[in-house]
C-alpha cells in the first residue's frame, strides 16, 4: 500500500513537471519563432515586452485569457467548447511516454524517467496523434463556417493521409529494436542512434510530422491567403490559445519523438539524459522554424500526390529492404 | 514440399488467374483477350482442380483441409467459373474497360470459395466468406446503367453486412463457450455441449451467414433484387457457384455438431418457410432472373433438408445435389444469356417463340426446369430422391411431404415458361437465334448430362458418398 | 466486487449508453462522436482485459481511422438538417420487434448460462510480440485472405468513386 | 413368388422400340411428316407384335412373374433394373400395345408440328410400358413421371377447348399425386429396413407394421387415384379428355388412366395388404359415388367428349369398387374392366375424334344423322357406346358382371347402387348415339367423305379386340387368374 501511494506521488510530481516544463518551453518556443522568423526576414521581431522582448509570452498569455470569448451564435456550441481541448490534450499526452533520461535512483528506489513505460508507447502515441484530428475537424465543423469548414475537411484528410507514411516510416525502427516501448526503441541505440542506418525513414518521418502538425509548408487547414485563419477562424481568447498552445506542444513532441526515433533520445555523451534530450528537440524545433520561413506553401493536390505517390511507396519499400537485411 | 501441392488449385487460380487479370485491369480494355484469355486459364484450372482430386493434407497451421471432401467441391467451383467465364463471351450488362475487373473478381471470388471448403478454423472460414461477398458486391455494382448496379449492390452490401454480423456474433459465442475456433477441436466439443444454450445460439447465429450465402430464410431478401440487377453473367455464377460453396460450408458446420435434435428443428423450420416463401413468390414473378432467384431460395430449402438429416446419407445427398443446383440453374442462365439481347433482363414473356427461333435452347430450358422441379429421369429427380430417402430416414417424412408439396408449386411456375417457350406466339415473328457451334454443343452436353446422370446416377453417387465419408 | 468488475461494468454500461446515444441522435456529427466515445470505452475495456496492443489497435483504426472517414463525408455532404418526419410505423414496429426478440434472447441466455461461462477466460498480458507471433503463426491464412478482402474492396470502391465523380462532371457540363 | 428369367429380353425390347422410335423421330428432319409418321408405325407395331406374343408366351400354368430381367443399378441404393410381368401386367402390357398403335393411325393426318407430336407421343409410351413392367419402385416411379409429363405439351399444343388450362390442370393434379407417391415409396423403403427398392423383397409378410402399411396405402390411394380419376380427384380427367387432341385422349383415357388403377394395385395393394383392408371400405364408397355421379353429370353434358370423359369416370369407378371388394372376383373383374374399358374408350375417342375432325363439332345438338352421311364412323360409335353400356357379347360385359357379383356380395346397397347408375348411363348413351348418328340427316354434313380404309384399321382392330375379348373371356380371365389368386392366397388375413 505504502509503495503504491508512493508510486503515485512519484508520478504525480513527474506529470506536474513534465506539464510545466512543456507549457513553459512552448511559449517560449513561439517567442524563439517569433524571433527567428523576424530575423531570416530582416525584422527585429518582438523587442518591447522586457528585454529582448522576453517578456512577450507572458504578455501574449494575459491578453489571451483576458479576451472575450466568443461562441459564434449558429456554432454548434458543446463541440465548439470541446475541440481547442482536445487539440490541446492530445499533444500533452503524447510527452508521456516519451523517456527523458536514465533511470534515477532516489532513497534506493529505482525511478524511470518516463511518466509511463508502456509495451505498446509507440502505439499510443500514434491513437493520441489519429485522436488530435478530431479537434481539427471538429473545430472546423462546429463554428458553423464557410472557411473554418474547408479547413476542418482538409486538416481531416490531410492528417488521416499522413498518419500514414507516419506510421509506415516507424516499422523499421520497431523492426531493429523488437519492442513498441520508447524506452526500448532508446535503449537499442545505445551503440549508435537509428538515423545511421535508416536515413530514408527519417526523412518520411521529419516530413510527415511537420505535416502533422499542419503547418508551413503543410499549413492549408489555416491558409490565410484563402481560408482567413481556416478552422480556428471562428475561435477568439483562450480557445484560440490552446490551438495555439497545441501547436507549440505538437513541434515539441515530434521534436522529442525524432530524436527518441531517430537521434538515441536522451543519449549522448557528457551531458546528462534530459539535456540531451532538450538539445535535440531544441535543433528539431529550429528546423521546423527554419523550414517554415523558407518553403513555400504546396498546393493541396500536391500535399495528397506527395503523401500517396512518393511518401508511402518509400516508406514500404524501406520496410522491405529493411526486413530483407535482417533476415539475412 | 508436399504442403504446397495439395494447395495447387487455389495458388493456380489465386496467381496465374488472378495476376493475369490484375495485369489486363491494368492494360487499355480488350474484351476480346480478356475473354479468350479467362476460358484458357479457367479451363486449364479446372483441369489442374480434377488433377487435385485425391490431395489430401492439413496446411497453415492446420487451419486449412484437403480432402475428398473438398477437393470435390473445388472442382464444382472451378467448373462454375469456367461456366460462368463462358457466358461471359459479349458481356454487354459490363463496361469493356472493366471487363478484366470483372474477370478478376469472379477469380477471386472462386479462390475464396475454394478456401472455404477446405477452412477448418471457422475464423479463416469467416474471411474467407467475407473475400467471396465482397467480390459479389462489386460484381453487382459492375452492372450498367450505373447507377442500377451500385443501387443494387448497396443493397445486397446491406443485408450481407448484417448477415455477416450475425455470424461475427455466433463465432463470438462459440469461441468464449468452447475456447476455440478449430473444426476439429470442436467436433470433439461440441456434441457434448449443445445442450448449452449459449452453445446452440453461437452455432445457428453462425448458420446465418452461411444462410445469406444460400439465401435461406430470413436472409434470402436480397436474392431477387440482385439477380435482377447483376449482370446476366455474374447473376449466372451467384446462381451456381456461391450456392455451392455455401453447400459445403453448411455441411460442414453442420456436421461439427453431431445429430442435435435442437438444431434441426430449427433448420426444419427455416427449410419450411424458406421453400414455401421461395416458390409461392415465384409464382407471380415476371422477370424471369427474379423467378429463377426464388426457385434459388426454395431450392436452398431442399438442400436443407438434406443436411438436416445430419447423416453422411444426408450429406452425401446434398453433394449430390450441390453438383445438381450447379448445371440445372447454369443451364437456366445459359439460355437467359443466349436470349437476352444486348445484354438486358429477360421476362418471361420475351420467351415467346424461343421454341421456333432455337429449338435446342428450348429443350435446355425445358429439361433444366423440369430437372429442377425433380421430374425423372432427370439428374434434378435422384438428387430430390436421395434428399427425401435420407431425411425419411431419419424420421422427417412430414417435412418430406411438405417438400414434395412445395416441388408440385414449383411446377407451376416452371410450366409458366415452358409455356412461354413452347406455345406462345411472339408478339412480331423473332429472328432465328445464330448459336454458336461451341453453343449448341454446350446445350447438347448439357441436356445429355441432365438425363444421363439422371438414368445412370450410380458413379457420382459413389463419388459423393465417398466425400463425405472424410467428414469423420 | 473487485475494483476490475467495477471498471468493466462502468466501461460497459458507458459503451451501451454512448452507443444508444449514437444510434438515436438526428445529428449525424453528434452521433458519430458518440460512437467514438463508445469506441474508446471498448479500446479501455479491451486494456483492462489485458490486452493493451489491442486496444491501441481499436483506437487507431477506428477511432482514428475510420470514424475520421465518417466524419469527413458527413462533413463533405453538408448533411442536410434531418426531417422530422417519424419513420414508418410498420419499419418502427419491425425494428422494435427483431430488437425485442434480442432482447429476450440475450436475457435468457445470460440467466440460462448462468454468471461465469463455462470456460474461464484467464486474462494475461499479452505482449505484442506473443499477440504477433499468435496472429501470425496460426492465421497467416486468413490474414493473406483479408488482404485480398482489401484488394476487393479498393476496387470497389474505385469503382464507386469513379461514378460518382463522373456524375458530378457530367453534371458540372450540363449546367453549362 | 415364382420368377422365370427371360432368354431373349422382351420386355425390354419393348422399352427400346419406344426410344429407339423417339430418338429416330428427333434426329430426323421436321419436314418429313410422311416418313415420320411411317417410323412411329413399324416401332408401334413392334411394341404391339412383342405385348400379343408375351400374351401368348406367358405360361398360366407356372404363373408367377415371367420373363424377367434384371440388372444392379445403384446398387448402393438398393435400386436395380428389374422387369418382369404376371397375369395383371401382361393384359395392360397387350392394351398399351393396342391402343398406342391404333392412336398413331389415327393420326396419320395431323400436319402441325408432326415431329414433335410423335416423339412426345412415344416418350409418354414409354413411361406407360415402363411402369406395367417395373417390379422396383424406383423405376415405377421414374416410368409414372415419364409418361405424366408429355401430356402437358400434348394438349397444350395439339388440343381444343381450353387447352391451356386443361394441360395445366391436368399437370398439376397428376404431379400432386406424385408429391404423394414419391414419399410413400421412400417411406416404406426406409422403413423396411431393407435399404432396396425391389418390389419383391419388400412384399414379404411381416415386412411392414400395420400401421406403416395403413399410411403407406393411403399414400398410394390418393396419389395414384387422382391418376385412375377416384371421385372427388376426377376434375382434371374430363376436361383433360376434352382438350386433348384425339390420339392422346386414346392413350391417356385408355392407358394413362389405367396406370393409376394398376399402380394402386401394384404398389398399394401388393406391398400394404393390410391398409388395403382397413380402407377398403372408403374405397368403396367413393368408388360408388364415382359411377353414379359420372352417370348423372355425364346426362348434362352437351359435348360429345365430355360425355365420354363423364363415363370415364364412371367406368374407372367400376374398377375401383372391384377392387375394394377383396375378393378374387373383385380383383379379376376389376383389372379386366380396365382392358375392356382401354379398348372400348380408346375406339370412343377414336370415332369422336373422327365426327369432330370432319364435322368441326362436338355439340351434341349440332349433330344429327351421321349414319346416313358417314355410316361406318357411326357404326364404330355405336359399337363403343354398346361397349360401354356392358351389353353381353362385348368385353366389358364380362368385366362389369364380375365387378357386380363381388360387389353384390361385400357391400349390397353399393352394388345395388351401381347396377342402378349404369341402367341410367344405358339410357343417356343411347340419347347419344340417337341424337348423333340418327334422326333426320343434316345437309351441311351430307357431303362429308366416310372413314376411309386407312383410317379405318385402327378402328377395326379395336372393335375386333373388343368383340374378340366379349365372345371369349377366359383368355383374359385365366390369364388374370394365375396373378389373382395367388395374391389373394398370399394375404396375411
Amino acid at each position: 500500500m505504502i509503495n503504491w501511494i508512493a508510486g503515485f506521488i512519484v508520478l504525480l510530481i513527474k506529470s506536474g513537471l513534465v506539464l510545466g516544463i512543456l507549457l513553459l518551453l512552448a511559449s517560449y518556443l513561439v517567442w524563439v519563432e517569433r524571433k527567428l522568423l523576424a530575423r531570416l526576414q530582416v525584422r527585429l521581431g518582438p523587442n518591447r515586452a522586457g528585454k529582448f522582448g522576453l517578456l512577450q509570452p507572458i504578455a501574449d498569455a494575459i491578453k489571451l485569457l483576458t479576451k472575450e470569448d466568443i461562441v459564434p451564435a449558429a456554432a454548434d456550441r458543446p463541440i465548439f467548447l470541446l475541440a481547442p481541448a482536445v487539440v490541446a490534450l492530445t499533444a500533452l499526452l503524447m510527452f508521456a511516454v516519451v523517456p527523458v533520461g536514465r533511470d534515477l535512483v532516489l532513497f534506493g528506489r529505482s525511478i524511470p524517467m518516463v511518466i509511463s513505460d508502456i509495451n505498446v508507447a509507440l502505439l499510443m502515441v500514434f491513437a493520441l496523434s489519429s485522436l488530435g484530428v478530431y479537434g481539427v475537424a471538429l473545430g472546423g465543423w462546429a463554428s458553423n463556417s464557410k472557411f473554418a469548414l474547408i479547413g476542418g475537411i482538409r486538416g481531416a484528410a490531410q492528417m488521416v493521409s499522413y498518419e500514414l507514411p507516419l506510421g509506415l516510416s516507424l516499422v523499421p525502427v520497431v523492426m531493429l529494436a523488437h519492442s513498441f516501448s520508447l524506452v526500448d526503441i532508446v535503449n537499442a541505440q545505445a551503440a549508435y542512434p537509428f538515423i545511421l542506418v535508416q536515413p530514408l525513414a527519417f526523412a518520411i518521418f521529419v516530413i510527415s510530422a511537420m505535416a502533422e502538425s499542419k503547418r508551413i509548408p503543410f499549413d492549408l487547414p489555416e491558409a490565410e491567403n484563402e481560408l482567413g485563419a481556416g478552422f480556428h477562424t471562428e475561435y477568439s481568447g483562450m480557445r484560440f490559445g490552446l490551438f495555439f498552445l497545441g501547436e507549440y506542444v505538437h513541434v515539441q513532441v515530434l521534436g522529442a519523438l525524432v530524436s527518441v526515433f531517430f537521434l538515441g533520445g536522451w543519449r549522448g555523451p557528457w551531458l546528462p539524459g534530459p539535456a540531451w534530450l532538450f538539445v535535440k528537440i531544441t535543433i528539431v524545433a529550429l528546423i521546423m522554424i527554419w523550414v517554415r520561413g523558407t518553403l513555400p506553401r504546396l498546393r493541396y493536390d500536391q500535399l495528397m500526390a506527395m503523401c500517396w505517390k512518393v511518401l508511402v511507396p518509400a516508406a514500404l519499400v524501406n520496410i522491405v529492404i529493411t526486413g530483407f537485411v535482417i533476415l539475412i | 514440399m508436399v504442403g504446397w501441392t495439395a494447395f495447387g488449385p487455389e495458388l493456380y487460380t489465386c496467381f496465374v488467374l488472378g495476376g493475369v487479370f490484375l495485369v489486363f485491369s491494368l492494360l487499355p480494355a480488350n474484351p476480346r483477350r480478356d475473354y479468350v484469355t479467362a476460358m484458357a486459364l479457367a479451363a486449364v484450372g479446372l483441369g489442374i482442380s480434377i488433377a487435385g482430386l485425391h490431395l489430401t493434407g492439413d496446411l497453415f497451421a492446420d487451419t486449412y483441409h484437403v480432402d475428398l471432401f473438398s477437393q470435390i467441391f473445388k472442382i464444382m467451383l472451378a467448373l462454375g467459373l469456367l461456366l460462368a467465364i463462358y457466358l461471359c463471351e459479349h458481356l454487354r450488362g459490363i463496361a469493356p474497360r472493366r471487363h478484366a475487373e470483372t474477370y478478376l473478381l469472379l477469380t477471386v471470388c472462386t479462390l475464396a470459395m475454394m478456401m472455404m471448403v477446405s477452412a477448418v478454423n471457422l475464423l479463416t472460414l469467416y474471411v474467407a466468406l467475407e473475400l467471396s461477398s465482397y467480390s459479389l458486391y462489386v460484381l453487382v455494382s459492375f452492372r450498367q446503367p450505373r447507377t442500377g448496379g451500385v443501387r443494387t449492390a448497396v443493397r445486397y452490401f446491406l443485408i450481407g453486412a448484417s448477415a455477416s454480423a450475425v455470424m461475427l456474433f455466433g463465432l463470438a459465442l462459440l469461441y468464449g463457450s468452447c475456447g476455440t475456433l478449430d473444426a476439429a477441436t470442436l467436433m470433439t466439443l461440441l456434441p457434448a455441449a449443445m445442450g448449452r444454450p449459449e452453445v446452440i445460439t453461437g452455432l445457428t447465429l453462425t448458420l446465418g451467414g452461411i444462410f445469406f450465402k444460400l439465401a435461406l430464410f430470413p436472409f434470402h431478401f436480397w436474392a431477387p433484387d440482385v439477380y435482377e440487377g447483376a449482370a446476366n453473367p455474374v447473376a449466372a455464377y451467384i446462381a451456381t457457384a456461391s450456392k455451392v460453396a455455401a453447400i459445403a460450408v453448411l455441411i460442414r458446420l453442420v456436421a461439427l455438431g453431431g445429430q442435435n435434435v435442437l438444431l434441426a428443428r430449427a433448420l426444419a423450420v427455416i427449410a419450411v418457410i424458406t421453400m414455401t416463401a421461395g416458390n409461392l413468390t415465384a409464382i407471380v414473378q415476371q422477370d424471369l432472373k427474379r423467378m429463377l432467384a426464388y426457385s434459388s431460395i426454395a431450392q436452398g430449402g431442399y438442400v436443407l433438408i438434406g443436411i438436416l438429416s445430419m447423416t453422411p446419407a444426408g450429406y452425401a445427398s446434398t453433394t449430390f445435389y450441390a453438383l445438381v443446383v450447379l448445371l440445372l440453374k447454369f443451364s437456366c442462365f445459359f439460355v437467359l444469356v443466349k436470349v437476352a439481347a444486348g445484354g438486358r433482363n429477360v421476362a418471361i414473356d420475351d420467351l415467346a417463340g424461343l421454341h421456333s427461333s432455337s429449338p435446342i435452347l428450348a429443350l435446355l430450358l425445358m429439361m433444366a426446369l423440369f430437372a429442377l422441379a425433380g421430374i425423372p429421369p432427370t439428374i434434378g429427380f435422384t438428387g430430390k430422391l436421395l434428399l427425401f430417402t435420407a431425411a425419411v430416414q431419419r424420421g422427417y417424412f412430414v417435412l418430406v411431404l411438405i417438400a414434395m408439396f412445395n416441388v408440385v408449386i414449383s411446377l407451376y411456375y416452371y410450366l409458366r415458361v415452358i409455356h412461354a417457350a413452347y406455345l406462345r406466339k411472339p408478339p412480331r415473328a423473332l429472328p432465328a437465334l445464330n448459336l454458336a457451334l461451341r453453343d449448341r454443343l454446350l446445350a447438347g452436353v448439357l441436356v445429355t448430362f441432365t438425363v444421363a446422370a439422371g438414368i445412370f446416377p450410380a458413379p457420382l453417387i459413389a463419388l459423393a458418398e465417398a466425400a463425405v465419408r472424410v467428414l469423420g | 466486487m473487485t475494483i476490475y468488475a467495477l471498471l468493466f461494468y462502468l466501461l460497459a454500461a458507458v459503451i451501451l449508453v454512448s452507443t444508444a446515444i449514437a444510434v438515436t441522435r438526428r445529428n449525424l456529427v453528434h452521433a458519430a462522436i458518440f460512437l467514438v466515445a463508445s469506441f474508446f470505452a471498448s479500446a479501455l475495456l479491451f486494456y483492462l482485459l489485458g490486452a493493451p496492443l489491442l486496444a491501441m489497435l481499436e483506437i487507431i483504426v477506428y477511432v482514428g481511422a475510420i470514424m475520421v472517414l465518417f466524419l469527413f463525408v458527413i462533413m463533405m455532404l453538408k448533411e442536410k438538417p434531418a426531417s422530422n418526419r417519424p419513420a414508418a410505423r410498420g419499419r418502427k414496429l419491425w425494428t422494435a420487434t427483431l430488437g425485442l426478440i434480442y432482447l429476450l434472447a440475450v436475457i435468457l441466455l445470460v440467466f440460462a448460462t448462468g454468471p461465469r461461462g463455462q470456460t474461464p477466460l484467464t486474462p494475461a498480458v499479452a505482449s505484442p510480440a506473443a499477440f504477433g507471433r499468435y496472429l501470425f503463426q496460426g492465421h497467416w491464412l486468413g490474414i493473406e485472405i483479408a488482404s485480398l478482402l482489401l484488394l476487393i474492396a479498393l476496387i470497389g470502391v474505385l469503382h464507386l468513386g469513379h461514378t460518382a465523380a463522373r456524375r458530378t462532371a457530367a453534371g458540372i457540363e450540363e449546367e453549362k | 413368388m415364382p420368377i422365370a428369367y427371360a432368354g431373349f429380353p422382351f420386355l425390354s425390347a419393348i422399352l427400346l422400340s419406344c426410344v429407339i422410335g423417339l430418338v429416330t423421330i428427333l434426329f430426323m428432319p421436321a419436314a418429313q411428316h410422311r416418313r415420320i409418321k411411317m417410323v412411329s408405325a413399324v416401332c408401334s407395331g413392334i411394341t404391339l407384335v412383342i405385348s400379343i406374343y408375351l400374351f401368348l408366351a406367358y405360361d398360366k400354368s407356372a404363373g408367377g412373374l415371367q420373363f424377367a430381367e434384371r440388372i444392379a443399378w445403384v446398387p448402393s441404393l438398393g435400386i436395380s433394373y428389374f422387369n418382369a410381368a404376371d397375369g395383371f401386367s401382361l393384359p395392360m402390357l397387350l392394351l398399351t400395345g393396342i391402343v398406342f398403335f391404333t392412336a398413331v393411325l389415327t393420326m396419320w393426318e395431323l400436319e402441325t408440328r408432326v415431329k414433335e407430336f410423335f416423339a412426345l407421343v412415344f416418350l409418354l409410351v414409354a413411361g406407360v410400358f415402363g411402369l406395367f413392367m417395373a417390379q422396383d419402385l424406383f423405376f415405377l416411379f421414374v416410368w409414372f413421371d415419364v409418361s405424366l409429363f408429355p401430356m402437358y405439351l400434348l394438349i397444350a399444343v395439339w388440343g381444343s377447348t381450353r387447352k391451356e388450362y386443361a394441360a395445366m390442370k391436368l399437370t398439376l393434379y397428376l404431379l400432386a399425386g406424385s408429391a404423394l407417391i414419391l414419399p410413400g415409396i421412400i417411406y416404406l423403403v426406409v422403413k423396411s429396413g431393407l435399404s432396396t427398392f425391389d418390389m419383391l423383397a419388400l412384399m414379404q409378410p411381416g415386412t411392414f407394421t400395420p400401421f406403416q402399411q395403413k399410411l403407406a396405402f393411403l399414400l398410394f390411394f390418393i396419389g395414384f387415384g387422382i391418376l385412375a380419376g377416384v371421385w372427388p380427384l376426377h376434375t382434371w380427367s374430363p376436361v383433360g379428355h376434352v382438350a386433348a387432341p384425339t390420339a392422346v385422349s386414346m392413350i391417356h383415357a385408355g392407358v394413362l388412366m389405367k396406370i393409376g388403377a394398376f399402380g394402386i394395385l401394384r404398389v398399394g395393394i401388393y406391398l400394404c395388404p393390410l391398409g388395403w383392408q382397413y380402407w377398403a371400405p372408403l374405397m368403396a364408397l367413393l368408388a360408388t359415388v364415382g359411377i353414379v355421379y359420372g352417370v348423372f353429370v355425364g346426362l348434362a353434358q352437351t359435348d360429345l367428349k365430355y360425355v365420354i370423359g363423364y363415363s370415364s369416370v364412371s367406368h374407372m369407378g367400376i374398377v375401383g369398387l372391384g377392387l375394394s371388394t377383396l375378393t378374387i372376383d373383385g380383383l379379376n373383374g376389376a383389372v379386366f374392366q380396365m382392358f375392356a374399358h382401354g379398348v372400348m374408350t380408346a375406339l370412343f375417342f377414336s370415332s369422336v375424334g373422327y365426327i369432330y375432325d370432319r364435322t368441326h363439332t362436338k355439340a351434341i345438338a349440332e349433330l344429327g344423322g351421321l349414319s346416313h352421311s358417314m355410316p361406318r364412323a357411326a357404326s364404330f360409335m355405336i359399337l363403343a357406346a354398346l361397349a360401354g353400356i356392358g351389353v353381353p357379347c362385348l368385353a366389358s360385359f364380362w368385366a362389369e358382371l364380375m365387378v357386380f357379383i363381388a360387389a353384390f356380395k361385400v357391400y349390397p346397397l353399393y352394388g345395388t347402387l351401381a347396377v342402378c347408375a349404369l341402367v341410367v348411363s344405358a339410357l343417356f348413351m343411347l340419347r347419344v348415339v340417337q341424337r348423333t348418328c340418327y334422326g333426320p340427316p343434316r345437309s351441311r354434313y351430307a357431303q362429308l367423305p366416310d372413314v376411309s380404309f386407312k383410317l379405318g384399321i385402327p378402328r377395326i382392330i379395336l372393335a375386333t379386340v373388343i368383340i374378340t375379348f366379349g365372345f371369349f373371356p377366359s383368355l383374359m380371365y385365366t390369364m388374370i387368374q394365375t396373378a389373382s389368386l395367388p395374391l389373394m392366397g398370399g394375404l396375411p388375413w
